[in-house]
C-alpha cells in the first residue's frame, strides 16, 4: 500500500473513530469540546488529504498511473454467479477525480465543522433534558466518514454501501431536531424518496453483477467495452418479456438508468428532487455540508464513476432528467421567501445542470461545475446559516433587510458567493469567477452537442454505423491511438506522460478523425431545447440569487426586531472567508486541469462520448493570462456572456425597495397564476401525495375493508348461524348435559393434562440434565439403528 | 465400596509418580546441537509395551478415580478424586505427546480450577460433612440413563472405522504450538483472552459482598 | 493387547464423559454438580488430543490440542464463575443444594 | 548365635515392621548416592559426551541410550580404562530400566537427604541469628545426626488420626502433599547431561507441580477438621493461587530471553561466564529476579509469607492435627519446594549449573594438563556441574532461611494486597520491559552498557557475600560471644 492509499484510508478512519468516541462518550465530553474534537478529527482528515494533494500534483502522469495501477487490493469476499468467482475488491480508487473530491470534501467541511462549532453553540438543543450537541457532532463525523468513503472506493458495491450511509446520515441530521414534527418528517420523505432512487440503483448493481461479472469500475468498463466489441455477454443476450424481444443494447440502457436512478434520489433529480427543499429542516451547516456542497453532489460523482457503462440512450435520459430540473427548480427558486429555501432550489438547479452536464458529455466541465459549486454554495449556505443565527432563527427573507451593516463580512461573502453562482466574468478579459468557468463550460459543450457535432464528426456517419461494432474512440480530447480493448486501461496509462496527454488534448481537439466519425453514428446531436432552456436558466439564475442577497442584505431593514439583534461571530464568518478564497482563486488553478486529466482515463467509454468543453490544454483556465479565443465563450460570447449583467440588474430593478414591486407585478393576470403555481412548487407534493400515498392508502384501505367484512366478520357469521340451526335442531336433546358434561370434560382434561405434564417440570436442573442426556442417548440409538438397519 | 475407593487411591498416586515417567521415552528434546531429527525419530519409535501398560494404568486410574466421584457423597472427596481424574488426564496427554497440553492441564485445572472449587467447598459448607442425599429412584434413573448412553456412545465409537494415521514427527509441541496460536487461531485466542479478563470482573462483581 | 491405538483412548473419555453426566444427574450439591462439568469437559479434551494424535498425524498438526487448551481455559473461567454463583446461591438460600433452588418448579 | 539373632528380632523387628517405608528409603537412597559419586567422580560423564567416539551419544546421566559398547569406546579411546570396578558398574546400566530406576532413586534420594540437612541447617543457622548455637550433641560435630535423629523419631511416633476427621483424605493428604514435590524433582536438571527428564516443558511442569502441591495442604487442613487447620489451608489456597500469577510471570522473562521452555536450553544459554547470566542481562531482567525470589518465598509459604502454618495465631496451621511420618512428609514437601524454586531461581536466572567463570578458563585447563579423564575432571569441577547447581541452591535456601528468621509475619491481607498490587505490577513490569529489551540487538552500545553495570553489581554482591561469609568463618565465636555478652537481656 502506498503511502498515499494510507493516508488516505486513515483519513476515512479517523472520523469514524471520532464518531465512535463522541456517540459513547459524548455525552459525558460535554458541549463544546466535543465540538472541538470533531473538528480536530476533520482537520486530521484535512491534513492527510492536503499531503496526498499537493503529492498528487507534484507527481507525473506515468507516476500516478503507477501508483493507481500497484493499488493495493484486498479481497473481502468471493461471490459465486452462475459458477464464476466474482471477488468484491475494497480498493482505494487512486485517480485526480478521487484526489480532488477528497480535498474539495475534506476543505469544505473542515470549514462547515469549525463554522457548525459556533453554530450549535446559540442552539437550544436540549431534548427531554439531555443534550443533542455532541449527538450533532458525532453524525457529522458519521457522514464524514461515509462520504470520504465513498469518494475512495472503486467497487460499485462499496460505492452502495457508502452510499447507504451518506443517506443515513442525512436522514439523521435532517431530522436532528426530531422533536419538531416537520423535522421528522422532512427526515422520513428524504429518506424514503431516496429508497426509491436506490432501489433503482441496486436493481442496476444486479445488472453489473449479473452481466459484467464484476463489480470494480475498471473492470466492469473493460467487460463493457469487451462485450460490446465482441457482441458477447451484456450485447449478445435478448431478453423475452411478454413478447417484447428487448435487445442487449437496450438492456444496457436499462443498466444505465437504473444506475442512474440512484443519482436521481441522492442529488434530488426531477422525479425525486421533492425532498431537498424539506431537508433544510435540518441544521444550517447540514444544509450546507451535505445537501449542498457533498452528498448531494455524490449523484453526479456515481454518473462520472459509472459513466463507461452509459450507452446513448441512457445518457440521453440523463440529460433530459437534467434539463427538466435544473428548469423548474429554477424558476420555483424565485418566488420563495425562506432564504434557505432559496438557496435549496438554486442547489436544486445547479445539480440540475451538473447532471445536465454528464448527460451531454461535459464529463470534465460537469464535475468541474460540482467542485466550484460545492465551494460557493457552502458558503451561501454558511451565510444564511449566519444571518438565520444572527437573527434568532428567522428564515424569512420579508423580516430582513439591511443586514450588511450588522454582518458585514457574511454580506459581502454572500455577495461573492452570488456572483460565483450566476456566472460574474468579463468574457473578454476572461476573467470571473465560479459558473463563470465552469457552468458556461457545461453550456459549450451543450452547444457543441447542439449545434457543431455534425460539423465537428463531419461525413461517414452511415459508414460507421455498418462498422459499428468497432472500438470508437472513447473521448474527444483523447489520443487516437489503435489500443485492444482487452488490455486494461489503467496500465495504458502507464506509458503516457502529462505534456503527452496535453499535446494529445490539444492537437486531436476539434479536427477530424475516423473514431470520431464512427462516434457520431451512436451519439447523435442533442435536441435544441436541451440547449436552450439552459440557457434561459442560466439568465434566470443570476436573477433569483440576487434577489435573495439584496433582500436580506441592501435595502431598508424591514423587521426593526430582526434587525436590532442581528450579529455575527468570528468562529462562524472566518469558514466563510475561507470558503470564500477557495472560490476565488483556488479551484481553476488546481481542480480543473487534475479534473481534465482524470478524464482522460475514466470516461474510456466505449458507447458514449465526452467533451472537453474548451479546446485547449487543461491549465489555461486557470485564472492568469488566458487567451480569450481559448474561453468556452468564444461561441457562447453573446448569448449568456451578460447573462449575470442582465439578471442581477433586472433583480435589484425589482427588489431594489423590498417586495412592493414584486407585490403590484404579481396581481397582475399571467403572473399571478404562475406565481401560484411556482409558489406551491409546481404542486409536485400535491400530486404525490394525492396520487402515490393517496392511492396507496385507498387500496389499502380497500383490501382491509374486504377482508374485515368477508373474512372476519363472515366466519362469526356463518358459525353462529351453523349453531343456531344445530340447537333449534338438536332441541333439548343436547342440553344442559351435554354442553356442560363437554365443558366439564374439556377443564377435566385439561387440568389431568397439566397435573401429567407438571411431573417433569421438577424444577430441578439435575433432573433437565437427565432427560437432556437420556434424550440424546434415544437419538444416538435411533441413528445406530437406522445406520445399522441401511448397513444391511 | 471402601475397596474401590482404596484401588482408586492406590491407582491413582501411583499413576502420578509414573505420569512423571511418562513423560518418558518418546519426547524428550535434546540440549545438545547434534541433536537431530534423526535421532529424535530413532528415538521415537515408541516402545509400544511401556506405553500399553501406562495407558492402562493411566485409565484404570481415571475410571478409577471417576468411578469415586460418581459414588462418593462427600463434596470434598469428590474434589479429590477429581483431582486424581485430573492428573491421570493429564498424564494421559503426555503419552498422547501433548506435552505442553499436560502441564496445562495440571498447572490450570489441578493447580487453580481444582483450588478454586475446594475453596467454594469450604465457603458454602456449613457443617464439616455437607452431603445431600439423593432418591434411589434418582440414582437408578441416572445410573440407567447414563448405562445406555454409555452403551450408545461406545457402539458408535468401536463400530466406527477411523482414518488413522501415526504421527509422523514427533518433537517438541511447544514451537509449533505456539504457531498455531499466534497464525492460525489468533482470533480465537484474542477472543478467550478477551473472555477471561470479562469472567474475573464478572465474577468479582457476583462474588463480592454487599 | 499392548499396542494402544485411538479406540482405547476414546472408550476412556467416553466413559469419562458418561462418568460426568451421572455426577451431574445424582449430585445435589451445586459443587457437585461443577465436578461433573469439569468430568464431561476432561472428557471431550482428551477425546481432541486423543484424534489430535492418531487421526491428524501429531505435529505439525495442532487443531486438536489448541481446541483442548482452549477447553481448559474456558474451563477455568467457567469454574471461576460458576463458583461466584454458588456462592450467591448461598447467600440467597443458605445452602447449596441445587433442589431448592426450584422456584421454576411447574 | 541364635539368642542374638531372636533379641535383634524381638527389639528391632517391631522398628521394622512399623517402618518398612524407611528402609525401603535409605536403600534407595545409598544406591543412588554411590551411583552419584561414581559418575559424579571427575566428571565422567562431561568427559564420555566430550569424546568423539561416542559423538554425543550419550545425553544424559540416567535414562539415555548409553551402552557399554558406547563406554568401552569412550574409555578405551583415553586409554584409560579402571578395569573392572567400572565395567561391572556399568554392566547393568544397558538396560533402561535399571537406568531409570537408579536415577529415579537418586533423584529420590537427593529429595529425602536435602530436607534432613536443610532442616539442620536451619536450625544452626536459627541459632547463630539468635546467637545460640543451634543442635549440638548428636553426632558430635555440631550435632549433624540432630534430623537423622529427628526422623527416626518421627518415624516410631504414634500415627494420630483424630476421631471427627476424615481419615481417608486425612491419611491420603501428606503424600498429595509431598509426590508432587518429588515429581518437580525429575525435570529439575542438575547439569547438563544431569537431568532425569528432559521434557521440552520442564519449566512450566515444575511450576505446575508446585501448585499442585498445594492441593495435599488444603485437603490435609480440611480433612483434619478443625478450624485452625481449615483457616490455615483456606489461607494457603488464596496465597498460592494468587502468587502463582506473578510468579509465572516473571518467570517468563528468562524464559523470552532464551527462547525455550526447556530448562537445559535456558541453563546452556547462560554457560558464557556471568555476564551472561539472565539477572544480570538487563534491568529487567534484575528486576524480574527480586520478584521472583520474592513469590517464590510465598509459594512454599516460608516467612514472611507462612500464613498457613503460623504457629502463633493458627497452632501450625493445616498440620495441627498431624503427627509422626504425615508430618514429616510435609516438611519434605516443604523443603524440597524450597530447593525447587531456588533451582528455578539458579537455573533462569544465574546462570544455573555454571561457575561464573568464563569457559575460556576451562579451555586454558584443559590446554594446561592436557586433554585427559583428569583435565576433564577439574574442568567440569570449574566450570560447571551439579557440585554447583547445588551449591547456589543451598545459598538460596540459605537466604530463605535468613529472611524467614529475621523478618515478622504479614498479615493476609498484606499478603494479598503486595500479590495483586504490588508484585503483579512489576512483574509485568519486567515482562513488557523484557519484550522490548529483545528489540535491541546485542552489540547495542545501550546493551552492553546495562549488561557491563548489572554484571558489576553482581559480582560485587557475589564477592561482598563471600568476604562476609569468609569473615564471619574467621571471627565465628567471637562474635557469637559479642553478641552474647551484650545483647542477652540483664546483661
Amino acid at each position: 500500500m502506498s503511502t498515499y492509499e494510507i493516508a488516505l484510508c486513515c483519513g476515512v478512519a479517523v472520523p469514524l473513530a471520532m464518531f465512535c468516541v463522541l456517540a459513547f462518550f459524548g455525552a459525558r465530553i460535554g458541549k463544546p469540546a466535543s465540538g472541538w474534537l470533531a473538528v480536530g478529527a476533520v482537520g486530521i482528515c484535512l491534513a492527510l488529504a492536503a499531503y496526498v494533494t499537493f503529492g498528487w500534483l507534484g507527481m507525473s502522469g506515468p507516476a500516478r498511473a503507477e501508483l493507481a495501477h500497484n493499488a493495493y487490493s484486498f479481497e473481502w469476499v468471493t461471490l459465486t454467479v452462475h459458477g464464476i468467482n466474482i471477488p468484491i475488491l475494497f480498493k482505494v480508487k487512486l485517480d485526480s477525480l478521487t484526489v480532488m473530491m477528497y480535498f474539495m470534501v475534506t476543505l469544505v467541511s473542515t470549514c462547515i465543522f469549525v463554522f457548525s462549532v459556533g453554530y450549535m453553540a446559540g442552539h437550544s438543543d436540549e431534548v427531554g433534558g439531555q443534550s443533542k450537541y455532541h449527538r450533532f457532532f458525532a453524525y457529522l463525523c458519521l457522514f464524514e466518514f461515509s462520504m470520504l468513503g465513498l469518494v475512495i472506493s472503486s467497487s460499485i458495491f462499496f460505492l452502495f454501501v457508502f452510499w447507504e450511509l451518506v443517506g443515513l446520515c442525512s436522514y439523521l441530521l435532517i431530522g436532528f431536531y426530531f422533536d419538531k414534527k416537520f423535522a421528522s418528517n422532512a427526515a422520513m420523505k428524504a429518506f424514503i424518496t431516496n429508497r426509491v432512487g436506490d432501489f433503482g440503483f441496486l436493481a442496476g448493481l444486479m445488472l453489473v453483477l449479473f452481466f459484467l461479472h464484476t463489480l470494480d469500475l475498471d473492470q466492469a468498463a473493460a467487460a463493457f467495452r469487451d462485450q460490446y466489441t465482441h457482441h458477447s455477454g451484456l450485447f449478445g443476450t435478448t431478453v423475452s418479456l411478454f413478447g417484447w424481444q428487448i435487445s442487449g443494447i437496450t438492456l444496457a440502457t436499462f443498466m444505465g438508468v437504473c444506475l442512474f436512478c440512484g443519482a436521481m434520489g441522492k442529488s434530488a433529480q426531477f422525479p425525486l428532487h421533492v425532498w431537498l427543499p424539506d431537508a433544510m429542516a435540518g441544521p444550517t451547516p447540514v444544509s450546507a455540508l451535505i445537501h449542498a456542497a457533498t452528498m448531494v453532489a455524490a449523484g453526479v460523482y456515481l454518473v462520472a464513476r459509472i459513466f463507461r457503462l452509459l450507452t446513448p440512450d441512457a445518457q440521453m435520459f440523463i440529460a433530459v432528467i437534467g434539463c427538466i430540473t435544473l428548469t423548474i427548480t429554477a424558476f420555483i427558486a424565485i418566488v420563495q421567501t425562506d432564504i434557505k429555501k432559496v438557496l435549496a432550489y438554486s442547489t436544486l438547479s445547479q445539480l440540475g445542470y451538473m447532471i445536465f452536464g454528464m448527460g451531454v458529455g461535459a464529463w470534465i466541465a460537469a464535475l468541474f461545475h460540482l467542485i466550484t459549486h460545492a465551494f460557493f454554495k457552502a458558503m451561501l449556505f454558511l451565510g444564511s446559516g449566519q444571518v438565520i443565527e444572527g437573527c434568532h432563527h428567522e428564515q424569512d427573507m420579508r423580516k430582513m433587510g439591511g443586514l450588511r451593516h450588522k454582518m458585514p463580512v457574511t454580506c459581502w461573502t454572500f455577495f461573492i458567493g452570488v456572483l460565483a453562482i450566476s456566472g460574474f466574468g468579463i468574457p473578454g478579459a476572461g476573467i470571473g469567477i465560479g459558473g463563470y468557468f465552469s457552468k458556461d463550460e457545461i453550456l459549450a459543450v451543450a452547444y457543441e452537442r447542439a449545434y457543431n457535432w455534425t460539423e465537428r464528426f463531419s461525413g461517414q456517419a452511415e459508414h460507421a454505423s455498418a462498422g459499428g461494432d468497432e472500438l470508437p474512440v472513447r473521448l474527444a480530447s483523447d489520443v487516437p491511438d489503435s489500443r485492444t480493448p482487452e488490455e486494461n486501461p489503467i496500465d495504458h496509462e502507464v506509458h503516457r506522460d502529462k505534456e503527452e496527454v496535453r499535446e494529445e488534448i490539444v492537437e486531436s481537439a476539434g479536427h477530424h478523425s475516423p473514431e470520431k466519425d464512427r462516434l457520431a453514428a451512436h451519439v447523435p446531436p442533442i435536441k435544441k431545447w436541451l440547449f436552450w432552456l439552459p440557457i434561459i436558466i442560466a439568465y434566470v439564475t443570476p436573477f433569483y440569487m440576487m434577489r435573495a442577497w439584496w433582500l436580506t442584505f441592501m435595502g431598508k431593514p424591514r423587521d426593526e426586531h430582526v434587525h436590532h439583534h442581528a450579529h455575527e461571530s468570528a468562529l462562524m464568518y472566518i469558514p466563510l472567508v475561507v470558503l470564500a478564497i477557495g472560490t476565488i482563486v483556488f479551484s481553476y488553478a488546481m481542480f480543473r486541469p487534475n479534473i481534465a486529466e482524470a478524464g482522460v482515463q475514466a470516461t474510456d467509454a466505449a458507447l458514449v462520448v465526452a467533451v472537453d468543453g474548451v479546446e485547449h490544454t487543461p491549465e489555461m483556465l486557470s485564472i492568469t493570462h488566458e487567451p480569450v479565443e481559448r474561453s468556452p465563450h468564444h461561441a457562447l460570447f453573446w448569448i449568456v456572456g451578460f447573462a449575470w449583467v442582465l439578471g442581477m440588474g433586472f433583480a435589484v430593478l425589482i427588489y431594489r425597495n423590498g417586495f412592493a414591486l414584486a407585490e403590484r407585478l404579481r396581481r397582475i393576470w399571467p403572473l399571478s397564476w404562475i406565481y401560484v403555481a411556482l409558489e406551491q412548487k409546481l404542486f409536485f407534493d400535491h400530486i404525490y401525495d394525492t396520487v402515490l400515498v393517496g392511492g396507496t392508502k385507498w387500496v389499502l384501505a380497500q383490501i382491509s375493508r374486504i377482508f374485515d367484512t368477508y373474512i372476519i366478520d363472515g366466519i362469526p357469521k356463518l358459525r353462529g348461524r351453523i349453531t343456531v340451526e344445530l340447537a333449534n335442531f338438536s332441541g333439548r336433546i343436547v342440553d344442559a348435559g351435554g354442553v356442560d358434561g363437554l365443558i366439564d370434560g374439556f377443564a377435566d382434561t385439561t387440568q389431568a393434562a397439566g397435573a401429567i405434564m407438571r411431573q417433569p417440570q421438577t424444577g430441578r436442573i439435575r433432573n433437565y440434565i437427565l432427560f437432556g442426556t437420556a434424550g440424546a442417548g434415544l437419538v444416538l440409538i435411533g441413528i445406530i439403528i437406522v445406520a445399522y438397519a441401511s448397513m444391511k | 465400596m471402601r475397596n474401590i475407593k482404596k484401588t482408586a487411591i492406590g491407582l491413582a498416586v501411583l499413576g502420578l509418580v509414573l505420569g512423571a515417567a511418562a513423560t518418558a521415552r518418546a519426547h524428550e528434546t535434546d540440549p545438545a546441537p547434534a541433536a537431530t531429527s534423526h535421532d529424535l525419530v530413532q528415538r521415537s519409535e515408541g516402545p509400544g509395551t511401556l506405553e500399553g501398560v501406562l495407558f492402562y494404568v493411566f485409565a484404570a486410574t481415571v475410571l478409577g478415580s471417576g468411578l469415586g466421584i460418581c459414588i462418593s457423597r462427600n463434596i470434598v472427596r469428590m474434589a479429590v478424586y477429581l483431582f486424581i481424574t485430573l492428573g491421570g488426564v493429564a498424564s494421559m496427554y503426555f503419552l498422547l505427546m501433548a506435552n505442553f497440553i499436560g502441564v496445562i492441564q495440571l498447572i490450570v485445572y489441578a493447580g487453580g480450577t481444582l483450588i478454586l472449587l475446594i475453596f467454594g467447598v469450604m465457603l458454602t459448607s456449613k457443617s464439616p460433612w455437607v452431603r445431600f442425599e439423593v432418591k434411589r429412584g434418582e440414582m437408578i434413573a441416572g445410573g440407567i440413563v447414563c448405562s445406555v448412553l454409555a452403551a450408545a456412545l461406545l457402539t458408535v465409537v468401536l463400530g466406527a472405522h477411523w482414518p488413522t494415521t501415526e504421527a509422523s514427527v514427533q518433537g517438541s509441541t511447544v514451537a509449533g504450538f505456539g504457531h498455531a496460536l499466534m497464525s492460525t487461531y489468533l482470533v480465537p485466542f484474542e477472543a478467550v483472552s478477551v473472555l477471561l479478563l470479562v469472567v474475573m470482573i464478572g465474577a468479582a462483581l457476583l462474588a463480592r459482598q454487599e | 493387547m499392548f499396542h494402544i491405538g485411538l479406540n482405547h483412548y476414546l472408550v476412556v473419555s467416553t466413559l469419562l464423559f458418561v462418568m460426568g453426566i451421572f455426577v451431574m444427574v445424582t449430585k445435589r450439591n451445586a459443587i457437585g454438580i461443577l465436578i461433573g462439568v469439569e468430568m464431561v469437559l476432561n472428557g471431550a479434551s482428551l477425546n481432541l488430543i486423543a484424534f489430535n494424535r492418531y487421526v491428524a498425524g501429531g505435529l505439525p498438526h495442532m487443531d486438536g490440542q489448541v481446541g483442548s487448551l482452549f477447553i481448559i481455559v474456558l474451563a477455568a473461567a467457567e469454574a471461576a464463575l460458576a463458583v461466584a454463583i454458588c456462592m450467591n446461591f448461598y447467600k440467597n438460600l443458605n445452602t447449596v443444594d441445587v433442589d431448592r433452588g426450584d422456584e421454576l418448579a411447574g | 548365635m541364635a539368642s542374638m539373632a531372636v533379641m535383634v528380632y524381638r527389639y528391632f523387628g517391631p522398628l521394622i515392621a512399623r517402618i518398612p517405608g524407611l528402609i525401603l528409603i535409605s536403600a534407595i537412597v545409598v544406591t543412588g548416592l554411590l551411583v552419584w559419586a561414581i559418575w559424579g567422580a571427575a566428571g565422567v560423564v562431561e568427559h564420555i559426551a566430550a569424546n568423539p567416539e561416542v559423538n554425543g551419544a550419550a545425553r544424559t546421566a540416567f535414562g539415555m541410550p548409553l551402552t557399554v559398547a558406547e563406554l568401552h569406546a569412550g574409555l578405551s579411546a583415553r586409554g584409560w580404562m579402571l578395569v573392572g570396578l567400572f565395567q561391572y558398574l556399568l554392566w547393568p546400566l544397558q538396560s533402561e530400566l535399571i537406568r531409570d530406576l537408579l536415577g529415579l532413586g537418586a533423584v529420590f534420594g537427593l529429595f529425602n537427604m536435602f530436607p534432613v540437612f536443610a532442616i539442620w541447617w536451619e536450625r544452626k543457622v536459627a541459632g547463630r541469628i539468635q546467637s545460640r548455637m543451634g543442635p549440638m550433641r548428636v553426632g558430635g560435630w555440631h550435632g549433624w545426626a540432630q534430623s537423622f535423629a529427628d526422623g527416626v523419631k518421627l518415624v516410631c511416633k504414634e500415627d494420630i488420626v483424630p476421631g471427627a476427621a476424615d481419615k481417608l483424605l486425612f491419611r491420603v493428604a501428606p503424600y498429595f502433599a509431598m509426590v508432587p514435590a518429588l515429581l518437580a524433582f525429575l525435570c529439575l536438571p542438575f547439569g547438563t547431561y544431569w537431568v532425569f527428564r528432559n521434557i521440552d516443558v520442564a519449566l512450566v511442569f515444575i511450576l505446575a507441580m508446585l501448585g499442585v502441591e498445594v492441593v495435599g495442604v488444603i485437603v490435609a487442613g480440611w480433612a483434619s477438621n478443625n478450624k485452625w487447620s481449615v483457616y490455615g489451608a483456606m489461607r494457603e489456597a488464596c496465597q498460592m493461587v494468587s502468587y502463582e500469577i506473578p510468579m509465572t510471570t516473571v518467570l517468563l522473562v528468562p524464559v523470552m530471553a532464551a527462547g525455550t521452555l526447556n530448562m537445559i536450553d535456558i541453563g546452556e544459554a547462560q554457560s558464557g561466564g556471568w555476564h551472561t547470566w539472565v539477572a544480570f542481562s538487563n534491568p529487567f531482567a534484575f528486576i524480574a529476579f527480586f520478584t521472583y525470589f520474592v513469590a517464590s518465598l510465598a509459594s512454599c509459604k516460608r516467612a514472611p509469607f507462612d500464613l498457613p502454618e503460623s504457629e502463633s495465631e493458627l497452632v501450625a496451621g493445616f498440620h495441627t492435627e498431624y503427627s509422626g511420618f504425615r508430618w514429616a512428609l510435609f516438611f519434605f514437601a516443604e523443603y524440597a519446594a524450597m530447593f525447587v524454586v531456588s533451582g528455578l531461581a539458579v537455573t533462569l536466572f544465574l546462570g544455573a549449573w555454571y561457575t561464573g567463570l568464563p569457559p575460556a578458563v576451562g579451555a586454558w585447563v584443559v590446554g594446561a594438563i592436557g586433554d585427559n579423564w583428569v583435565a576433564h575432571g577439574i574442568n567440569g569441577l570449574l566450570i560447571s556441574g551439579p557440585v554447583w547447581f547445588i551449591a547456589k541452591c543451598i545459598f538460596f535456601v540459605w537466604v530463605q532461611i535468613w529472611i524467614r528468621w529475621t523478618l515478622p509475619r504479614i498479615r493476609i491481607d498484606q499478603v494479598l494486597y503486595s500479590c495483586v498490587q504490588v508484585m503483579f505490577p512489576i512483574a509485568l513490569i519486567a515482562l513488557v520491559g523484557q519484550a522490548l529489551w529483545m528489540l535491541i540487538p546485542m552489540d547495542n552500545v545501550v546493551y552492553r552498557i546495562f549488561n557491563i553495570l548489572l554484571s558489576a553489581i553482581g559480582l560485587i554482591v557475589m564477592a561482598g557475600i563471600i568476604g562476609i561469609a569468609v569473615y564471619g568463618w574467621r571471627h565465628g565465636k567471637r562474635m557469637v560471644g559479642y553478641l552474647a555478652v551484650d545483647q542477652l537481656p540483664g546483661a
